[in-house]
């Protein structure tokens, strides 16, 4: 019974194909991936913005929406018909068809990254070889996208928006591959769903997940700083700054183009949640070993709508970050952090079972971390600001 | 010659021409990307995977977004001039033009056009990692220097000279 | 020492006090759900001007005497009057001129309340309605006395105080005009009074 | 046609269209993007004959694509770094105004 339920969807797809004849069979398979990927993930977008809307609105002692539908529920509807009755406004100096493509390409290269993400046993599209390579290989064509956006558009603002974007995706790239170098490292497989049996094991009844010990921690953490700044979320929302340069790249974008940005916005997010998931806190395994019951894939989304949360709590508290302050934080405290802690997993993976292994894995994150943060911030040097005209 | 190998083989050829040809600079970057990710697409086709996932990675991540801030910082986005025919390039034109007449011929003589298709290698990454660690680490090595001196010399070659002034 | 990144930990320590909070005490929730439920209006709350009348005919009952004096004192200069030809009894039972025409442009209005301040016949009051928006963009926004007009209980109403310190200072006047006349029965001038600060 | 032969045709192919822009655009940051191609395309040379070639379990192919790949970054980065210091100087991008040293 539980495994039934646990293996529903495999069953289901099975199922499915047994008519297919033989020749059809690998294109019937691939589109029966496909298709539920396309159907739940804006599913779950619909739902995060309800979320999001109402949780910002709690945080700041507000009701948030409530007035479609019992308690707001019905809001998204309202959203996406308005935004799909707009009118498609083109600006007469945009590169028409780059203005059109951007968005396009955008969600397009959000939609491949879920190829490789394991939702549940036996439920990944496509078990790649290299899919983590894979992951962060297409996700970075979501740069150029954003850079055909904002160039395409012909605005001011919209160029900067995407310089900054580009900016700081590229800076913060380099701290998320690093971090996620790590568990590829100990696993020995750059493939997620090796990566997620690897986390399988418990010890009594807490499991034996990457972020349960110290490099999978730090890991974890400047995993979840460096996501945030990929998908230009708050406290890293300067590409969009609304109160600076209006919309960054996609200002001028409206009706259907912009809520396709929205919409990729919101799937990146998920995509690197997921990423985050797999490679850190044990993928679709359950928390416990007395929570086995529960169906891995309900394990998988429970655990992506906690990582939700967190991103819109952290929105909900955060202020936006000043572009130098953003670049001097991954320049010199991400990376630096990222490559101590590379270290710190070699070490673990050399070293015996034993406490010495924790206290030298801990201990060689703790330090650089306690001097970089005095060094850095307590002398205040760090965020030392600098007048050009004034003083 | 499979259906796929043709549709990305002309995809890549008119892409690789569109970034030599096409007048504003931003689009000439957009198909060089273009092209560059059909290349991807065909190490795939050739059972590379890794080679084609890094292709992308470092293509278009990397060495695709750099030239895009290179035109941004050049204003290089405004319309170049249009030019009339000239003598230079009508020798540029037919010295790539005889070079493709010299390859393609080459090509057609050469002993390597044995119709049997060998069975598909694989190359895993656990393969790759072996072999990058074991056989190649020297020429692994070379490189990360390679490119750290690379990175140091562009950050001082790019860097303003704001103290001589 | 404070440990780097305390500072995050601390406000998100205090977003999630506010989260829970606002579900545990209403008293936490700045806003209400607008139509349904309203946040009173405060005691001296100010919308745009309304003309003030007594009795039940909205025209004839106007306190209004057509003075201008509002219209010259306006800041924005948006109230504009036309003085009637023939006169009418005023509540003091003189005889004053009316508005033939009294025409306020609330898209110009800055509601500042200078014309209630100066108007020396308690014509002239501020409103509290702030629900004036219209299906179309140029309607409501030039109004004329038919819609001005408010009766002088809807003013006690909404202003109880500053209303009752109207009708003490109305009946004063009326008293005191009344025994002028009772003691002398010569004609009185129409010199007007200082206004009280409301 | 045989498959490898297919591949260096395309490789070719590409290689002129990348030597032909060095050659014919003035700008150097076309000339920039054309040494990209013709690197991408002796890269395709190497991956093609990798699949079709002898003793493919020794990976060669595909470690010169890798390692190929790493100088033209280093290449790119460099190069780039040369054209907006040169911009910074002579405010072109265009190789036929640079002509401080011509008498």
């Amino acid at each position: 019974m539980i495994d039934a339920l646990d293996q529903i969807f495999v069953a289901a797809k099975h199922r499915l194909m047994e008519p297919v004849p033989s020749r059809w069979q690998p294109l019937v398979s691939a589109l029966l991936s496909i298709v539920p990927l396309l159907m739940v993930f804006p599913g779950l977008f619909a739902l995060t913005t309800l979320l999001e809307r109402k949780g910002l609105g709690r945080i700041q002692n507000r009701h948030g929406p409530n007035r479609v539908g019992p308690w707001g529920v019905l809001q998204p509807v309202a959203d996406g018909l308005k935004t799909l009755t707009k009118e498609n406004v083109v600006p007469r100096g945009a590169a028409p068809f780059i203005h059109f493509l951007a968005p396009v390409v955008l969600v397009i290269v959000s939609f491949l990254v879920y190829a490789v993400l394991p939702l549940g046993r036996n439920m990944v599209a496509v078990d790649l070889d290299a899919g983590v390579l894979f992951f962060f290989a297409v996700g970075t064509a979501a740069e150029l996208a954003v850079f055909m956006a904002g160039w395409a558009s012909r605005n001011k603002y919209s160029l900067l928006g995407a310089m900054r974007a580009i900016a700081q995706m590229i800076s913060y790239e380099i701290p998320l591959i690093l971090s996620a170098v790590t568990v590829v490292m100990v696993t020995g497989s750059l493939s997620t769903v090796r990566i997620v049996e690897a986390q399988a094991e418990y010890t009594g009844w807490i499991p034996h997940w990457f972020v349960m010990q110290p490099w999978g921690l730090a890991g974890f953490i400047l995993f979840l700083i460096s996501a945030t700044a990929e998908s230009n979320r708050s406290p890293f929302d300067l590409p969009e700054g609304e109160s600076e340069i209006i919309a960054g790249y996609y200002i001028e974008y409206s009706g259907f183009k912009f809520a396709l940005f929205f919409l990729a916005e919101y799937l990146g997010l998920f995509a690197v949640s997921g990423m985050a998931i797999t490679l850190f806190l044990g993928g679709w395994h359950a928390p416990a070993p007395w929570l086995e019951f529960i169906p891995s894939w309900a394990c998988f989304f429970v655990k992506l709508l906690a990582l939700i949360a967190l991103f819109i709590w952290g929105r909900g508290t955060l202020p936006r970050f000043r572009q130098d302050q953003l670049m001097e934080f991954s320049w010199k405290f991400m990376i630096p952090m990222a490559l101590v802690n590379l270290v710190s997993a070699a070490l673990w993976q050399l070293m015996d079972c034993g406490p010495e292994r924790w206290l030298v894995s801990f201990l060689l994150i703790a330090t650089p971390y306690l001097l970089l943060g005095r060094s850095l911030f307590e002398r205040n040097q760090f965020f030392k600001r600098t007048y050009r005209f004034a003083g | 010659m499979s259906l796929p190998f043709v549709i990305l083989a002309l995809l890549t050829a008119a892409a690789a021409m569109g970034a030599m040809s096409l007048r504003p600079l931003v689009h000439c970057v957009l198909a060089l990307v273009v092209s560059l990710s059909g290349l991807a697409c065909l190490y795939l086709q050739l059972g590379a995977q890794f080679a084609g996932f890094a292709q992308l990675l470092v293509y278009i991540g990397a060495v695709g977004i750099l030239i895009v801030f290179a035109v941004l910082l050049t204003r290089g986005d405004a319309m170049p001039p249009r030019r009339s025919l000239v003598q230079g390039r009508v020798f540029g034109l037919g010295v790539a033009v005889s070079v493709l007449g010299v390859l393609v011929w080459a090509i057609s003589r050469s002993c390597l056009m044995s119709p049997t298709l060998p069975p598909a290698p694989v190359a895993t990454v656990e393969q790759i990692g072996d072999a990058l660690m074991t056989r190649f680490v020297l020429p692994l090595e070379l490189v990360g220097l390679l490119l750290t001196a690379a990175l140091m010399g562009s950050v001082m070659i790019a860097m303003q000279e704001g103290e001589d002034k | 020492m404070s440990l780097l990144g305390g500072g995050i930990l601390k406000g998100m320590f205090e977003t999630a006090r506010n989260f829970f909070g606002s579900y545990v005490s209403a008293q936490r929730l700045t806003t209400v759900p607008y139509p349904e439920e309203r946040i009173p209006a405060k005691a001296n709350a100010r919308q745009f001007p309304f003309l003030v009348y007594d009795g039940d005919d909205s025209q004839a009952g106007l306190r209004c005497v057509a003075c201008q004096i509002c219209e010259k004192e306006c800041p924005p200069k948006c109230i504009s009057i036309i003085k009637s030809r023939d006169k009418r009894q005023d509540y003091k039972g003189q005889s004053q001129f009316y508005p033939a025409t009294f025409d306020i442009d609330i898209s110009v209005c800055m509601s500042c309340q200078i014309c209630a301040e100066v108007c020396p016949f308690e014509a002239i009051k501020m409103d509290v309605e702030y629900e004036l928006s219209t299906p179309d963009r140029f309607g409501g926004l030039w109004l004329h006395k038919a819609q001005l007009a408010r009766s002088s209980r809807y003013y006690r109403q909404i202003h109880p105080q500053a209303a009752a310190d109207s009708d003490g200072f109305m009946a004063a006047e009326s008293s005191k005009a009344r025994a002028r006349v009772g003691a002398s029965a010569a004609p009185v001038g129409l010199a007007p009074q200082p206004r009280h600060a409301e | 046609m045989t498959p490898l032969a297919g591949y260096l045709v395309l490789s070719s192919l590409i290689f002129t269209v990348g030597l032909a822009g060095v050659l014919t655009r003035r700008n150097a940051i076309l000339v920039l993007i054309g040494i990209e191609l013709m690197l991408n395309a002796a890269n395709l040379n190497f991956i093609a004959f990798w699949r079709f070639g002898a003793n493919p379990e020794a990976l060669t192919g595909i470690m010169f694509m890798i390692f190929a790949m790493g100088v033209a970054a280093a290449e790119a980065a460099v190069g780039l770094a040369v054209i907006i210091a040169v911009y910074r100087r002579c405010k072109t991008t265009n190789l036929d105004e640079m002509k401080l040293l011509k008498g």
